[in-house]
């Protein structure tokens, strides 16, 4: 089923249409572009031919200069985009896999981050960092990673994620015109996906999006994950259990009153995560409930990479290891109980 | 096989592997259109004088760092196309039991100790061996092949001067084939010839006929007597070219119209191959009887991988932390 | 009040002495690379007088050529060590600050981890990276981090952290003689604290360290925040609540069974961490024993840096902001309640 | 302030900005030993005349990045020394309000758009400021103050790198002091002269003398209208020396006998002092007058920084977020 947010009517000024995720992107770059000449679009290959997911098509011709093509090296130009952004630029960077984010480990946690408040607030840090993440591709080990938790702790990052072409206009849009620096989530599974797209909407900062409702369990997802929840609680409700699907976007800020409000209500909390669960958002999320005295129906779950194994490039094992609808429903099922 | 002089039927061996590398590299463009090979592939058809000239240059317990785009490297250190094949099947019977694939054709017991997808990993890698190997006085060297591209990372320059600074005997080698994935190096990189990067470390850099296997060898073997006799690391830069994209189906629109035409005029098989005929050490007739035998053994080597099994994720389970 | 572990009658072979920590440090090293010649240590200015914090004083005297100083290129002598190990050494890199870790974020995250792994398994690669943690100094925002949970996701990895010149002692130890990449974490404002050590003893991996028994409330802390914890028990003891003080010591992996033991008998977990909450290891234990169904008497409470806060450099604002021993007594006796 | 030709007031101020930053940096290791200022300092007396020289000859909208040594860029720019103190002391009247110390002496309004606590880290910070100059077509350039120490980091090679392949207006400047920490040059680096490092990236690299502000004046002025002009990035090395040790109350012992002394006997102050006094244009008189109504100002600059209040959670929360 497509989602909730994006099959509402569209507001006063949105024209909808389908859009793939990849185009999607495009068309939030395009759109940013055109509104704000200081927004600039910087990465590697990123002028040849669309680039290496094809996300930038028309993009160079259209903006000249403002497409800029570096050399292979990712900490040094997250560092020309940090001077970019206190020089009055809003520059995106695009890292073409998430494996290369701690290449720019420096920039991403002591200098984004904290640049801002060294200075005693003088500077805002506009800068948006899309990550290409994620698995199913065959890419192996160092390029499958889904890095969307590896910095959500760091005071002065926001990080966002995209799991469908709707949402990844609209959070795209919203993470270019945050005054501080965004890491926005991709997932190189989803490019080829199609969706509504509500052009001219930018989302809301901070917000989870409930794309399905149900009573009996909420199942927390992002990026691919989040189809992959959807898939399941149709496999659930064929079975007579009613699930509630969260898109939580945000991982920094979390939106803990929507998740919240959902638990309270269907009393389970089923987290379904597209990484290894210690460190990472889902056990954020579980954490601060269980803080909060959650008066928990059944005991929270979470469906994540297995513990203590890394990404094969094998194919029916890369499939193995990534968390399938089949798995989300059977431990839904179990929290559910008879 | 690496003391004997440098003579005809070594020279006729390099021959053979060169043909091994591209026949290989050509099906597994096949495998990867039908589907047997899945994710990406880096292929090296253009540059096997590169890797065959410079591994022919190592001693047996030297050891070597390589890249994604490491085949050639791992055929010419001996890996068996049939452990290769099954590597990018993701099968049980490769190097690395599957989980590795395409980009990493790994082998330490044949001094191949890393193949990485990391631009510029490799190189303080081959760095550390080589100080593992100082420190405890033995005389070997380590070499580390990358690219163009990667001269431009950090890790190329924190690497060169660690070795400069330690005088550890590694050997930097630049497979410089014009391209980092769809940028030409002109578009990245502000000079031509990156053997110039060397200076600032204080160690010598030279440029190198890629193309040319003999002369790879020889620049090659200087380098890595050089460094085993505590002479240093020095950085060579390789001048080549890679037929393919990038990789997976990259259609290479960004080249400009000839250059592809321009190199293979220069093909690194055919040159040796001209080379041998002319000193009347291999004919066209042997050359084409060669060549259909390594067809055939790469064809019987493919066949048999797709034999081997998918491993379990219990099986795999230990590679990812020793006892 | 000096901990369980090292009070323990000391074993045969083992001989207690009193050192600093900076010195249990120092013998560690000393005792490891005495037994094995493969044992080196490398790092910035680690052969000048005694290094930075005068960790290493008469160890490149006694071992000469093992140990090296490197230029300032963390993410360079990162891969070096990871050369070195997969070529028969044992090598100790140290870190003189944890905010240089993310400068090596490629060869901790890529490459450290996934190097056997990518072999199928024909590598192991036994580094031991020493990792200069945490605040109290004064150095501001760049230099006073704590990277204990930074890397807890990474299968590969083993994370382990040191509360105590005994504990340091044992840990390092331990940390050099496994055969899998380690991040040892030390803290920069623990160097001058003196206890007992077991000299020639070697800590379990893995086990987290009970050092106060208690009944009415799990205290669960790291580093500095153990001896703030033991004091926050003495000032609880006062009021009458009986706290159990446990030194999670290792984060990868996490002693669950250790500390679900201790909160089944407790009934509340109160963690104390110097660092964010969101992804870090207080909110996986929370997870996990919210997962696993525990019984809480009270909801889990965690004192932590404040949410979106930086760590400043002017010093009564840095002591605002690290955990104290008053704030962890306090949100205990909330937990505890009249 | 930059526009006028290099004459005789000028130079005298330089002058005064040299004893300033001198009295500053001798005022702040008393503070420090005191407790006022706490956690570490790294003082820059010796190296006056790199930042005099080389700040006077930015012009008024031109941006520099420098370290966690910035306290002479800081000032030459214009900072007031009660602003910097008050910052040393943590206090709400410093320029970052007291969350930064010692190491963040930064003001956005006078062109100081940075001061870094992490080695090599403002490089590319200043390529960006330059890129967002050139993008904007504005005649503006970006200046990046390091230490030898930091030209072995990979961001110095990347950074070097992009400014020239884009040629972006900027300009790298090494203040080679000698030693990295406790580590001296030669023991990390294996060239003395780090100009040579330019050359990789076909940029022009300058040895300067850099206990001669005129010379560094001069060397500066030249790179930085060049950039101006659109002629590209350039690398100088200011050869100079740090009379204290690295930092905090660090004795050096690691230096040789004799070294410091022979520094000294080309002290930055004393030099310029010397001209001025021949070209009789301050005379000894003066410059003793001009020295102690300087370390009057100082001393009355740390008193007021210390009356100010140190700064509460809720004043700093907005330092995180910008709106
Ligand atoms: C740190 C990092 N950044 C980016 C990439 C993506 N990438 C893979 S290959 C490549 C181009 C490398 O070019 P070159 O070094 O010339 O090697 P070649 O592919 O030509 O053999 C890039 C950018 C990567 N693997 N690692
Ligand atoms: C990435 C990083 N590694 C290490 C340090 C610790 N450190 C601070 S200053 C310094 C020496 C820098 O030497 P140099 O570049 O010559 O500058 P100088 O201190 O001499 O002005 C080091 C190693 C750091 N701040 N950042
Ligand atoms: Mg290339
Ligand atoms: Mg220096």
């Amino acid at each position: 089923m497509s989602t909730l947010a994006e099959a509402a009517p569209a507001e006063s000024g949105f024209s909808e249409t389908e859009l793939t995720y990849r185009d999607a992107i495009n068309a939030a770059l395009d759109d940013e572009m055109a509104a704000d000449d200081s927004v600039i679009l910087m990465g590697e290959d990123v002028t040849s031919d669309g680039g290496v997911f094809k996300t930038n098509a028309g993009l160079p011709e259209k903006y000249g200069r403002r497409v800029i093509n570096t050399p292979i090296c990712e900490n040094g130009f997250m560092g020309v985009a940090l001077g970019m952004s206190v020089s009055g630029l809003r520059p995106v960077v695009e890292i073409m896999f998430a494996d290369f984010l701690p290449t720019a480990g420096d920039a991403i946690v002591n200098q984004l981050p904290k640049y801002r408040y060294m200075s005693g607030g003088q500077f805002a840090v506009p800068v948006t960092v899309r990550v290409v993440s994620g698995g199913t591709g065959r890419f192996g080990t160092q390029h499958s990673a889904t890095g969307e938790s590896w910095y959500m702790a760091q005071p002065g990052l926001r990080v966002v994620t995209a799991s469908s072409p709707g949402s990844a206009y609209e959070l795209l849009r919203a993470a270019i015109r945050e005054n501080n620096p965004v890491l926005f989530h991709e997932h190189k599974g989803l490019y080829g996906r199609k969706g509504l797209v509500r052009r001219g909407a930018v989302a809301e900062l901070g917000r989870a999006a409930v794309l399905r409702e149900g009573s009996d369990v909420t199942i927390l997802a992002t990026l691919l994950m989040v189809e992959r929840s959807l898939a399941a609680a149709e496999l659930l409700a064929a079975d007579g259990i009613d699930a509630e699907v969260i898109d939580l976007r945000w991982v920094r800020p979390l939106d803990l009153d929507t998740v919240s409000a959902s638990v309270r209500r269907t009393g389970r909390l089923l987290i379904a995560e597209e990484q290894w669960h210690e460190g990472g958002w889902g056990a954020s999320v579980i954490s601060q409930l269980a803080q909060d005295g959650m008066p928990w129906r059944a005991a929270p779950r979470a469906v994540s990479l297995p513990h203590d194994v890394l990404i094969p490039y094998s194919p029916p094992l890369e499939d193995a290891v990534l968390p399938s609808a089949e798995r989300i429903a059977e431990v839904a099922r179990a929290q559910v109980g008879p | 096989m690496a003391e004997d002089a440098v003579g005809a039927d070594r020279r006729v061996r390099w021959y053979r592997q060169m043909v091994e590398i591209r026949l290989f590299e050509d099906k597994v463009q096949e495998l990867f259109m039908g589907g047997l090979i899945q994710g990406t592939t880096h292929l090296c058809q253009g540059q096997e004088a590169v890797s065959v000239g410079a591994i022919a240059a190592m001693r047996p317990r030297d050891v070597q760092t390589n890249t994604y785009r490491g085949h050639g490297e791992a055929l010419a250190l001996g890996m068996a196309p049939e452990t290769a094949f099954a590597e990018l099947m993701g099968r049980v019977a490769g190097c690395s039991g599957g989980v590795g694939g395409s980009m990493h054709l790994i082998d330490t017991k044949k001094g191949n100790i890393g193949a990485n997808a990391i631009v510029g990993a490799g190189l303080p890698i081959a760095v550390g061996a080589a100080m593992a190997f100082k420190l405890r006085d033995e005389p070997r060297v380590a070499l580390s092949f990358f690219g163009d591209g990667a001269t431009n990372i950090g890790t190329f320059h924190e690497a060169l001067n660690m070795a400069s600074v330690w005088n550890a005997p590694v050997v930097f080698l630049i497979t410089n084939n014009l391209y980092g994935e769809y940028s030409p190096l002109r578009t990245t990189t502000p000079i031509d010839d990156l053997a110039r990067r060397a200076d600032p470390y204080g160690m010598p850099g030279v440029v190198v006929d890629g193309q040319d296997v003999d002369a790879v060898h020889a620049a090659v073997s200087e380098a890595v007597e050089r460094a085993r006799g505590g002479g240093g690391p020095s950085l060579l830069e390789m001048k080549t070219y890679r037929y393919r994209g990038h990789s997976r189906s990259d259609p290479a629109k960004y080249r400009p119209e000839g250059e592809l035409d321009f190199w293979k005029s220069r093909d690194p098989i055919d040159l040796l191959g001209a080379k041998l005929k002319a000193e009347g050490k291999l004919n066209d007739p042997d050359q084409t009887a060669l060549r259909e035998q390594a067809q055939a053994d790469i064809d019987a080597a493919a066949e048999r991988a797709a034999e081997s099994p998918y491993p379990t994720l219990e099986e795999t389970r230990g590679y990812v932390y020793a006892g």
